[in-house]
């Protein structure tokens, strides 16, 4: 694996000064591994982001206009120390409060809760809304229980939107809560990627098998299925996501004449031209449910170094949602005119 | 010839130790991680041990109880994932049992232990069973109550078999927590990686403390 | 290599399939491999660009918004049949003109130009610019045989800007003439891609060292040199194109205060991370030179399959080329606000 | 026995039979390709020949100028790439050559080869010696017009033998044109992939008209 870096144990803190060169002046680095936008209104209700590096061009490149106010940044797969959610949290928050919007992992969870703690006896007001987008990591009985994969990138888009008019935190709550409640995704992986500081692959997996739901650090997922054709795969993998809506009484499940957002997300080593084999079936898929696609995402967003592996993510619109989508935003992972 | 207590400079001397092993032992916790984690808790615990060492260089502790509380925020700030909350925890809380104590002894390392252990358990929210450090620490908190009459340096030394015999017990667990809990059955032959954190951490401070 | 696709002698049909679908509407497919926008405006100097597939989200990726008006597909590596170039041009010409806008490369050229010829049969007024950004291709002095690379992309996005308001097909060529003269890139690569019907890799090289200068099929380059860090290499690599401009006597050289656009593209394998920390020492290679950068992207825009390497691309700007960068795009490669 | 000339019906025989050469000798031309330039001539080859069975199979030639012009179109419309305009202009000038005559024997052999090699020239700007298809095909054209009084079941043994040198002979060039033309001197010592292309659908041609 030949990789263009410098240290190893410096990517972290590298990419990330790259990334805030990438926003030539719009968004600036903060204390000792956070980006946050050089300009925040003073009455806006601030979004915060963040977690494990590795994973580029999310999170902290969804920080943004209209997207996130700043992020928090872990090392290579590693949530990110209290103390940086805690000086991210001061560099974003106007006085209006601060949501953080993260996925769902143990150590992000735990560290971003100690940041709230240190964050509040700062006085500063904030509220949790955990992205559980993984259909295959727990069943709908349990779905709080879900990683956050892809699907971040449009809950992260639409809360953005929202957090610009929001009048308060509770408002911006409520609408990062439905839009995760409405986004659903499935991933697979054929490969997998390696931490940078030691090489190793993340996981082993066998040359004639795909790894049906595993996660994007290479979590296992629900089962491991012979390799097969991008035709085959995806109706597979959609039926995951249809079925997931079905058994789930917290929400409609979808049905004719319902308007979604698809999301073709690659890992990293899949390419654009797979995402895009993969995309023509799933709108043949998606054409007989009689579901309607609003508007497709497609590329690499949400990566795990050189893993091989895609994920497809719906999200079932409402015209809150849909009002929240349209709005222009624009950053290093997404932008949208 | 080993020691019954230790006063805070030991201490100090003792953490060194206990991380020059930890960041030897990295390709080891990086195995066992890869085997049902993400592969990160080597150079996690790595990173922040070097972070310990560099804080205890820097500042200076007073008291046994700072000792342990400045490598739980140094682990706590350097590290992050769930190790980093974890072990920050651990040690912060260890550390806040010890404090006005001026010597680390059989006694301390009970209350070290046992509040240490609590703190990752209303952290992480895990129990004894799900597979993680607590089946570590949890033991080896139990067992520095049942021998804390003993001179330090004999105490540590059953304390960190305990931890050891807990981590070895780890393997036959099925994962319910953290990254491996969608492993499910497939999670068990391994040991976890906290778990084995754990019992070289106690397992370095009884070789420091018998030399 | 484990890739998701169907049958591997249909994979550039497919993609167009899925490219398509990408754009909800916005484009349409024509013919047997062209894509083309919905709507174009009746007054409007069309802008035709096209190559091989294989490149994604290049080249068909680029039309859209103030970009191009359609895009002639090849297969895999080839460039577009002659007849696929003339539906292609017959379907955006609106009478006032076509321009051909693509990558110098023998096939592309061949077979543009029987497409034009083909086209001015029907009466159709067609125009020719190449792209010729390499530097590492061909000497200065030849400069018009130069490969074109990863710097397309902004040279599409100007001409398709300008191709909004060119009141006539000649403007659009001397805008598009002027992108071009002001583009310079080059690129490095680490290991290959492969051709999805054999599976085989494009070319070998070792893995103690890299291609400097490589093209983005793996065409050889200037040399190869030992593998090295990103602080190391990325001077080397801007040296190059700070080199070539100031040998060019038909551009005057980067200097102190020159305003420039910096693209740096990953050739697909090479993650956004590695594409961050090259571009951290990018932006300190050009604060040292006193060059101001105007807008960075960043990005896997130019890839070929699961190849690895990265290039920078640097446009100098002047008002009228700031003005056309300065607009809004969308598309499915390459979106700006 | 050898044929010394053939009519329409019998030239889109021989052209199947060079299309099927040409895609049983996909992987020779793949590598080929590999070391020079992308690799990808052999697939393109191989398109090119499917269609050319399509085209062939579809529509009737009435002259055996129809039969190379078909191939010419099939080719240059299929396959794109450098090698679909040439090898497309190959068989469409070719063809042209030969329009009104009812034969194809060894004058007309001459005809086509010169006209295919001059159409080739103009369009890709190549001559020889820049080691590209041409320096196959424009050997094999002048030693067309050596034999032509020959059958032409003779004279295309004498061509193909021509070609194949000229392929030989391309070893030893430095690129200049196409893809390869950045490899320099490192080109030396691999044949290219056009003119071992030419090589095998003279010899394929040869092989036809001799069974
Ligand atoms: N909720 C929890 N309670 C206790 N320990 C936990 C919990 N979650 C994870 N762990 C411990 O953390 C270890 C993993 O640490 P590490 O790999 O550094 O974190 P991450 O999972 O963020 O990559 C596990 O082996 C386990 O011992
Ligand atoms: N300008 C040219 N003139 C003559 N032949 C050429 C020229 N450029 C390329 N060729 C021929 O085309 C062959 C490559 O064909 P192919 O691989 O199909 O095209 P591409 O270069 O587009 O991938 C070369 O081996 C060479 O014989
Ligand atoms: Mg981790
Ligand atoms: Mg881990
Ligand atoms: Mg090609
Ligand atoms: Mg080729």
């Amino acid at each position: 694996m030949k990789k263009l870096i410098n240290d190893p144990l410096k990517v972290a803190d590298e990419l990330l000064d790259g990334l805030v060169e990438a926003y030539d002046g719009d968004c600036k680095k903060v204390g000792v591994r956070s980006i946050v936008k050089t300009e925040i209104p003073s009455n806006k209700v601030s979004l915060l982001i963040g977690g494990g590096a590795g994973h580029e061009p999310i999170y902290h490149g969804l920080v943004g206009t209209n997207l996130a106010d700043g992020a928090a940044c872990g090392d290579i797969f590693a949530a990110p120390p209290p103390d940086i959610v805690l000086e991210a949290t001061e560099a974003v928050n106007t006085g209006n409060g601060v949501l953080y919007l993260y996925g769902n992992y143990a150590g992000d969870v735990m560290n971003f809760d100690i940041g709230a703690e240190l964050s509040s006896d700062d006085g500063i007001d904030v509220k949790t809304v955990l992205i559980t987008d993984d259909v295959c990591s727990a069943p709908h009985e349990s779905k709080d229980n879900r990683r956050g994969i892809a699907g971040l990138v449009i809950i992260v888009k639409i809360a953005g939107a929202a957090s610009q008019t929001a009048d308060n935190l509770e408002e911006l709550e409520r609408i990062a809560k439905m839009a995760v409640l409405h986004t659903r995704s499935v991933g697979v992986s054929m490969s997998p990627g390696s931490i940078p500081a030691t090489g190793k692959p993340t996981f082993d997996i066998d040359e004639e098998l795909i790894g049906l739901g595993m996660g994007i650090h290479g979590e296992p997922g629900v089962s491991e299925i012979p390799m097969t054709t991008a035709d085959d795969l995806t109706p597979k993998m959609l039926d995951l996501i249809f079925e997931d809506f079905e058994n789930d009484s917290d929400i409609e499940c979808l049905s004719e004449g319902d308007e979604i957002l698809l999301l073709v997300n690659s890992l990293g080593a899949t390419t654009m031209m797979e995402c895009l084999i993969c995309l023509r079936r799933a709108k043949m898929y998606l054409k007989d449910k009689g579901v309607v696609v609003y508007d497709t995402i497609v590329g690499p967003f949400v990566t795990c170094q050189e893993m091989s592996g895609i994920s497809f993510s719906i999200t079932k619109l409402n015209d809150e949602l849909k009002q929240y989508w349209d709005l222009p935003c624009e950053s290093v992972c997404y932008t949208k005119l | 010839m080993g020691k019954e207590s230790l006063d805070a400079k030991e201490a100090v001397e003792m953490m060194k130790h206990v991380a020059s092993v930890i960041i030897e032992s990295e390709p080891i916790l990086t195995d066992a991680d890869r085997n049902l984690g993400d592969g990160d808790h080597g150079l996690g615990m790595e990173r922040g041990m070097n972070a310990v060492i560099n804080k205890l260089a820097e500042s200076e502790a007073h008291e046994v109880s700072d000792v342990f509380k400045m490598t739980g925020m140094a682990m706590m700030s350097s590290m992050g994932g769930a190790s980093g909350a974890l072990f920050g925890t651990l040690f912060r809380n260890g550390g806040k049992a010890l404090e006005g104590e001026e010597k680390f002894d059989s006694k301390g390392l009970h209350s070290f232990l046992e509040s240490a252990n609590d703190g990752v358990k209303s952290r992480g929210g895990a129990v004894p069973g799900d597979k993680t450090m607590i089946d570590a620490l949890e033991p080896a908190s139990i067992r520095a109550g049942e021998v804390s009459e003993l001179p330090l340096c004999e105490s540590i030394k059953i304390v960190a078999l305990s931890a050891n015999e807990g981590k070895n017990n780890s393997k036959e667990m099925v994962a319910t927590m953290g990254r491996a809990k969608t492993l499910g059955e497939k999670s068990v032959g391994h040991p976890d990686a906290g778990a084995c954190s754990v019992a070289i951490i106690i397992q370095a401070m009884s070789d420091f403390i018998n030399t």
